[in-house]
């Protein structure tokens, strides 16, 4: 794009200095902004014992819609930013949680255990590798032809 | 002396259109698909594709034909989609990262594209059309190879099982409908993506500012001799390269807007049909080789957008056989391209003659 | 004869053979040295290269009247594998089996060739310059127009059928029964445990090769050879242009025919709608890697590009996969034969103007 | 300009292509005001001259030039065309260097846009600022009035009559600020009476505000009717700088032409010729450049009949009409049957050969052997030097018999090459030359045409050349149609050398005439009894 300038004049070369600043910065502006991670709500027994599934409760992230997760459940919600809010409303009359949490840039995938979050556990969340198990499901995807005929 | 009307020179001149809305319309009823379907499905359309055809409008000013080559600009689109996913990038801002990201690609690949074209005068449109098969093995050779291993992939998601390359289809969950569901308007169960038809238009500007530039005053002059604007001290090699450069970066992001539409990216072929598609619409709307309009470009993705809705189903209903109708929109499209060049052709052949016999006729009663 | 004219000799020889040529020849020549490392077979790999060759010999030879005569690259090549498509699917309608089988098939297909490279000349005559791009085109459209046909033609014969509704053509063909491997068995010798040469095949391409060597000496070949290097000149000698067009594209049709015909014997199946549609491209980029020039070709070229081009193509997945442990030959293909490809089409013509 | 310094001055100016000299101490001024005629006969070195005057790059490619050329007194070498502007000389061509889709106002502005600034400008670099077509329009708008004609600065060039052409390139040049010194090259060739005359004006109007123009034409009357002093170049020579008042038209004409050596020697043997074997009526061709309009004259059996006139008058036209290379009409009549014309096989086939004036491009297939060369019309238009098989369906080259076709004619044309074998493109001019003779010569013709032989051969090839030609017509009475620019040798080989000017026959005359006799017929100016041609 540059075309051929006779004046090299300094005020070409500072815009052209805050056009490349600028570009810079709005990438790393939509890296961060705009990172989306998958949390895991997740409503299961530790089965050490550690920690009880709650009977019932409604969760609703960053303000989305509350929904209902009985003993056992788990489901998916893709959280776009690094800060999250969790609202817990529990059935059986304890008053409504606000929890806030921070999740680690790097990472894809996390499991949110609402109950060790209930109970003040430590690291209620941590990453969760979804790789790591079902290898086969990945396998029988790739297998599709690729490739082809220019 | 005022341009009289004639039907029969309008017919002659966009005999391309005038032959192709005959079909359409003819397969309108037999498609048996109701008006409102037809007229929404064209809108959301209009909306994903216009932006790609328009890239081929610089090029055809600068005199060097239909880019096919604009598939390098695909591809760079694809990149910055590759890296957005990886890192998770959802809404605009994934958009936006893709973009800029596939933007410094594009331009290095529209570069290199247009050197090359300047080696092959006389003969750019086959040329561009093989840089598209030549780099289409290189994308092959970086996202199947070196994406993962040389290339850093941190999200497994999106690479293959045996670590690096990418996947076969690209799920762009993040991105998807992101641009239509922004700012959606709905007219009588005909949805209208307003947000991506405002970036047509700012596009639209964009050309009609760029034309009144003293570079678009170049690329025409380029374009129509460039033996005389050489020696008016214009630098031809380096506009000529331009006017690709930029086509293959409206090329990058006309891809993004097209797959972010889609939902999905089919990551190696998704770019093959773009050249010929944009071509086949920039063409039936009435565009020629040295002469092309945006009107031609809105006409031409209409027309072709509803034949391509229009003609497998009408296929479907008349022959009883879906592939028919999709062959026969294949056939259509690759039609409308080799008649339009062999009218070009004919046509430029035939003003030459006239222009030589009027000279002899001038040279006659002098 | 001092050095120096020694080194001039040989650079002239380097230049005149082309750099590119060179090098695929030196990556041919390492893969075959490489492959008793990775347990590639030799015998399996020339028996390999020898059939692809015989396969491929007379598309590359289709190139060759239509570059002498100045009408570029036949892009459009597809045409005359159209023709051999339609003579190839009547001969096994009509139940033609072995010899009548296949020459049934060659003379069905020829007058088709005839008739459809007519009229492809007659749009090529009409539009000098940019011949490439549109006989593209016209290409891909026939091969579209053949797709729908192919579901419309009263075709009958129940292997070519689709089962259930008794209409329209299967996608592929098999030839088992009719003609398959007709010419590559006939004569066949049997050199190692898994080395056949394909005698018939070969003698064929050959006799093919000497029709085409024969036919540049004749008068109607020579005029033809100085349409393509001066059209002026030609001109000047009473040389009716565009009759030469003619006969070049008639010829090269014809030959892509056969050529088609060649193929589906050795590979065993009639391949039909979207098949054809890039027949065109691996026998251009085979005849450029032969050293062919927009406007110069011959049948040395043919013969020593397909051999190199189907080489490459037959090495790369055996050698590089077990090198590499990765099918990389899809890729080194894809941009072998299209560089090739742009190298011609970015050089200055070699024609001294 | 008031002190006596000129504008201009080109001081022993000369200049040689790889050893044959094209300028030698080319000397003349131009005053701011005046008007200039530069006339000569084409390869008289004016396009040489003008390009070192413009600093084209071929100057220097071909090693560059002596002499001075001082502006305002002072001494400048030109790198380039663009200092040539820099410095204020302006140059027209004959054909037209304009853009036919742009506008009047585009072309005379081009890459001379005036543009707005702008943000982005300064960003991208100032290919980005927009057009002020305002400006740009009153721009052209008063350089289109300086020149006192009308023309719509918004109409584009494609739909302009061709005099609106020229004027809108001259406005080009005048608009430029600096411009001094404008030279117009043969402006009015392709200008009907009446807009040449507008031009002329136009161009006496831009010189009496202070421009000095160098005005080349081979219209003499336009000379002497607007030029205040007239220059002629002769064999790169400038042999003559005198006011036009001081001179005639006449004189002009003869210093262009005249080398007054004496009339060749009566050829003893008053040669005796047959019936006209060639008579041509009214013939008219359409070839780019060499418009012939109404040609008429015979050739008798045997004769060696020459064709002259200056460039572009139409003479080259007149065989490849005859031999239907390029569209033509009237009647041609060989042996007393009209020849048929549209395709070059029917003349050969008469037993006319043609031996074209373009060697390179229509003469000789460079690439291919000197036996291709020499035998390819012979096989193609009398199936010679062909081996039929299978009762004449297959017929083959006859190699053996084409190498030793070639080597008789090596041998008799003193061909220097390394064989038979070797391609015609590494063969000097003159070898070349003799190899087309040798294509034609083996057709066995009863007509050959030759067009300019000897243009582009040294001096030694040449006579050897007409020697041939010569030779070829004594001993087996070919009748030659020669055509050549080279005044000299048609008077010493033809036996009647007919004039050419504006396309048609401006005189017939004899070898011996005088020199101002052919200078005034080529200035088509003769009061000649025949076919008068009527001042169009």
């Amino acid at each position: 794009m540059k075309g051929e300038q006779k004046h090299g004049g300094t005020k070409t070369l500072a815009l052209r200095a805050a056009i490349g600043v600028a570009y810079i910065a709005l990438l790393a502006l939509f890296l961060v902004t705009g990172r989306t991670h998958t949390v895991l709500i997740d409503n299961k027994a530790d089965p050490a014992g550690a920690w009880q599934a709650i009977r019932g409760m409604t969760v609703s992230v960053n303000g989305g819609e509350a929904v209902e997760y009985m003993k056992g459940d788990r489901d998916k919600v893709s959280v776009k930013g690094q800060k999250m809010r969790v609202r817990v409303e529990f059935f059986d009359g304890r008053d409504t949680e606000e929890y806030s949490l921070k999740i680690p840039f790097i990472e894809d995938t996390l499991l949110l255990s609402v109950p060790k979050l209930a109970e003040g556990l430590d690291n209620p969340m941590e990453p969760f590798n979804l790789y790591a198990d079902n290898k086969a499901r990945t396998d029988a995807e790739e297998g599709e032809r690729f490739g082809q005929e220019p | 002396m005022k341009k009289q009307f004639v039907l029969k020179s309008f017919i002659a001149d966009n005999l391309v259109a005038v032959i192709f809305l005959a079909i359409t319309i003819a397969s309108i009823p037999l498609s048996g698909l109701s008006p409102v379907h037809i007229i929404d499905d064209l809108m959301t359309r209009i909306g994903r594709n216009a932006f790609l055809v328009f890239s081929l409008i610089l090029p055809i000013m600068a005199g060097m034909g239909i880019n096919f080559g604009m598939v390098l600009g695909a591809m760079a689109g694809q990149i910055g989609l590759i890296f957005a996913m990886d890192w998770g990038i959802g809404g605009m801002q994934g958009l936006g990262f893709a973009a800029l990201l596939g933007l410094p690609v594009s331009i290095l690949l529209g570069w290199i594209a247009g050197s090359i074209l300047n080696h092959a005068r006389g003969r750019e449109m086959v040329t561009s059309y093989i840089l598209g098969f030549f780099f289409n093995g290189i994308y092959q050779f970086v996202v199947l190879y070196l994406f993962g291993s040389v290339i850093p992939l941190h999200n497994r998601a999106i690479a293959l099982s045996r670590g690096f390359g990418v996947r076969n289809t690209l799920n762009l969950e993040p991105v998807r409908q992101v641009l239509d569901n922004a700012w959606l308007v709905k007219i009588a169960g005909v949805r209208l993506p307003m947000l991506s038809y405002a970036i047509i238009v700012v596009l639209c500007v964009f050309i009609v500012w760029f034309k009144k530039t003293k570079l678009g005053q170049d690329m025409r002059a380029v374009g129509q001799n460039q033996h005389v604007s050489n020696a008016a001290g214009i630098p031809v090699e380096k506009t000529r390269i331009l006017s690709i450069v930029i086509s293959t970066v409206l090329a990058c992001f006309g891809q993004i807007i097209f797959l972010q539409n889609m939902g999905n990216m089919n990551t190696y072929n998704a770019h093959d049909q773009t050249g010929f598609f944009a071509a086949a619409a920039i063409l039936v709307g009435g565009a020629s080789l040295t002469k092309a309009s945006i009107p031609n470009v809105f006409a031409g993705v209409l027309l072709l957008h509803l034949m391509y809705i229009v003609v497998p189903m009408a296929g479907q209903n008349l022959f009883g056989s879906a592939n028919i109708g999709e062959y026969f929109r294949q056939f259509i499209g690759y039609g409308v391209i080799a008649l339009s060049l062999v009218i070009h052709a004919w046509r430029s052949r035939r003003e030459a003659e006239k222009a030589r016999a009027l000279l002899r006729s001038e040279g006659e009663e002098a | 004869m001092n050095t120096t004219d020694m080194q001039k000799r040989i650079k002239e020889a380097a230049a005149d053979f082309g750099w590119p040529r060179i090098i695929i020849a030196l990556f041919l020549a390492v893969l075959f040295i490489l492959a008793p490392f990775v347990k590639v077979s030799i015998a399996s790999s020339l028996s390999d290269i020898i059939n692809r060759f015989g396969m491929n010999a007379l598309l590359v030879l289709a190139m060759v009247p239509m570059i002498q005569s100045g009408c570029g690259l036949n892009f459009g090549l597809s045409l005359g594998v159209i023709a051999g498509l339609l003579g190839s699917t009547m001969a096994v309608q009509f139940g033609l089996t072995g010899w009548a089988g296949l020459f049934g098939a060659i003379a069905l297909s020829t007058p088709f060739a005839v008739v459809l490279g007519w009229l492809y000349a007659k749009l090529l005559n009409r539009v000098k310059g940019e011949e490439m791009t549109i006989a593209m085109y016209v290409g891909f459209a026939a091969v579209m127009f053949m797709s729908i046909m192919w579901l419309i033609l009263p075709y009958s014969s129940k292997n070519m059928v689709w089962g259930y509704e008794g209409k329209g053509l299967r996608t592929t063909i098999t030839l088992d029964g009719y003609w398959n491997r007709q010419l590559s068995d006939f004569l066949a010798v049997r050199l190692s445990d898994n080395f056949v040469f394909p005698t018939g095949l070969i003698l064929f391409v050959a006799a093919s090769c000497a029709v085409m060597w024969l036919f540049l000496r004749s008068k109607t070949g020579t005029a033809m050879t100085s349409v393509g290097s001066n059209p002026d000149f030609a001109r000047a000698s009473g040389i009716d242009i565009n009759k030469m067009r003619t006969t070049s594209v008639v010829m090269s049709t014809v030959f892509g025919a056969v050529g088609i015909l060649l193929y589906q014997q050795s590979f065993g199946f009639i391949q039909l709608y979207t098949a054809p549609l890039y027949m065109a491209f691996p026998a251009v980029a085979a005849i450029l890697i032969g050293g062919a020039s927009i406007n110069k070709a011959s049948i040395v070229q043919v013969v020593v590009g397909t051999i190199l081009f189907q080489g490459i193509l037959t090495m790369t997945p055996s050698v590089i996969n077990s090198l590499l442990q990765t099918d990389m030959s899809e890729v080194i293909r894809i941009v072998l034969s299209n560089g090739m490809i742009l190298y011609a089409l970015t050089r200055k013509s070699k024609v001294t103007r | 300009m008031s002190n006596d310094t000129p504008l201009l001055r080109l001081e022993g100016i000369t200049k040689d292509f790889s050893g044959t000299v094209v300028l030698e101490n080319v000397t003349f001024d131009l005053r701011a005001g005046e008007i200039l005629g530069l006339v000569g006969e084409n390869g008289a070195g004016k396009t040489t001259l003008m390009s070192i005057l413009f600093g084209m790059p071929v100057i220097r490619e071909t090693g560059g030039y002596g002499g001075k050329i001082l502006v305002d007194g002072r001494e400048v070498r030109f790198s380039g065309p663009f200092d040539a502007l820099d410095a204020g000389i302006g140059m027209v061509h004959q054909e037209f260097s304009l853009i036919p889709g742009f506008s009047a106002t585009e072309n005379i502005m081009l890459n001379r846009e005036i543009a707005k600034g702008g943000i982005i400008a300064d960003i991208f670099g100032p290919r980005l600022s927009t057009l002020d077509r305002a400006t740009m329009h009153t721009r052209a708008k008063t350089a289109i009035s300086r020149l006192g004609i009308e023309i719509d600065p918004e109409m584009k060039i494609a739909e302009m009559p061709i005099g609106h052409k020229q004027f809108t390139e001259i406005a080009r040049e005048i608009d430029r600020e600096k411009v001094r010194i404008l030279v117009l090259d043969e402006p009015t060739a392709v200008l009907t009476e009446s807009e040449a005359e507008i031009l002329l004006d136009a161009v006496k109007r831009l010189a009496a505000t202070g421009i000095g123009v160098i005005f080349i034409s081979h219209r003499l009357h336009e000379i002497t009717g607007m030029c205040d002093r007239v220059v002629t170049l002769r064999d790169g020579k400038s042999v003559r700088d005198v006011p036009v008042g001081e001179t005639t038209v006449e004189e002009i004409a003869v210093s262009m032409v005249g080398r007054d050596m004496a009339p060749p020697e009566k050829n003893q043997d008053n040669r005796v010729f047959g019936e006209p074997i060639l008579s041509v009526k009214n013939l008219w061709v359409d070839m780019p450049g060499e418009v012939v309009r109404n040609v008429s004259f015979d050739v008798r059996q045997g004769e060696i009949f020459g064709i002259g006139g200056l460039a572009g008058q139409g003479k080259l036209g007149i065989p490849n009409g005859i031999m239907s290379l390029y569209p033509a009409g009237g009647e041609v009549l060989f042996k007393g049957k009209t020849l048929p014309r549209g395709n070059p096989r029917t003349a050969l086939a008469e037993g006319i050969a043609f031996v074209s004036e373009d060697r390179r491009g229509v003469g000789l297939l460079l690439d291919e052997t000197l036996e291709w060369n020499i035998a390819f019309t012979a096989m193609q238009s009398q199936n010679r030097f062909l081996k039929s098989f299978l009762g004449g369906l297959v017929r083959l080259r006859d190699e053996k018999a084409m190498k030793e076709l070639a080597n008789t004619y090596i041998d008799m044309l003193e061909i220097k090459c390394t064989g038979s074998k070797q391609a015609a493109k590494e063969l000097s001019g003159g070898n070349q030359q003799k190899i087309c003779l040798a294509k034609a010569f083996c057709l066995e013709p009863e007509l050959l045409f030759v067009s300019e032989p000897t243009r582009g051969i040294d001096v030694g090839a040449k006579a050897i050349v007409l020697d041939v030609l010569r030779k070829y017509n004594r001993e087996l009475g070919v009748t030659i149609v020669m055509v050549s620019s080279e005044l000299e040798e048609l008077r010493s080989v033809c036996d009647r050398i007919a004039i050419v000017s504006q396309g048609a026959v401006a005189d017939v005359l004899d070898p011996s005439a005088s020199q101002a006799e052919f200078a005034l017929s080529m200035a088509g100016l003769r009061e000649s009894g025949k076919n008068r041609i009527k001042e169009n």
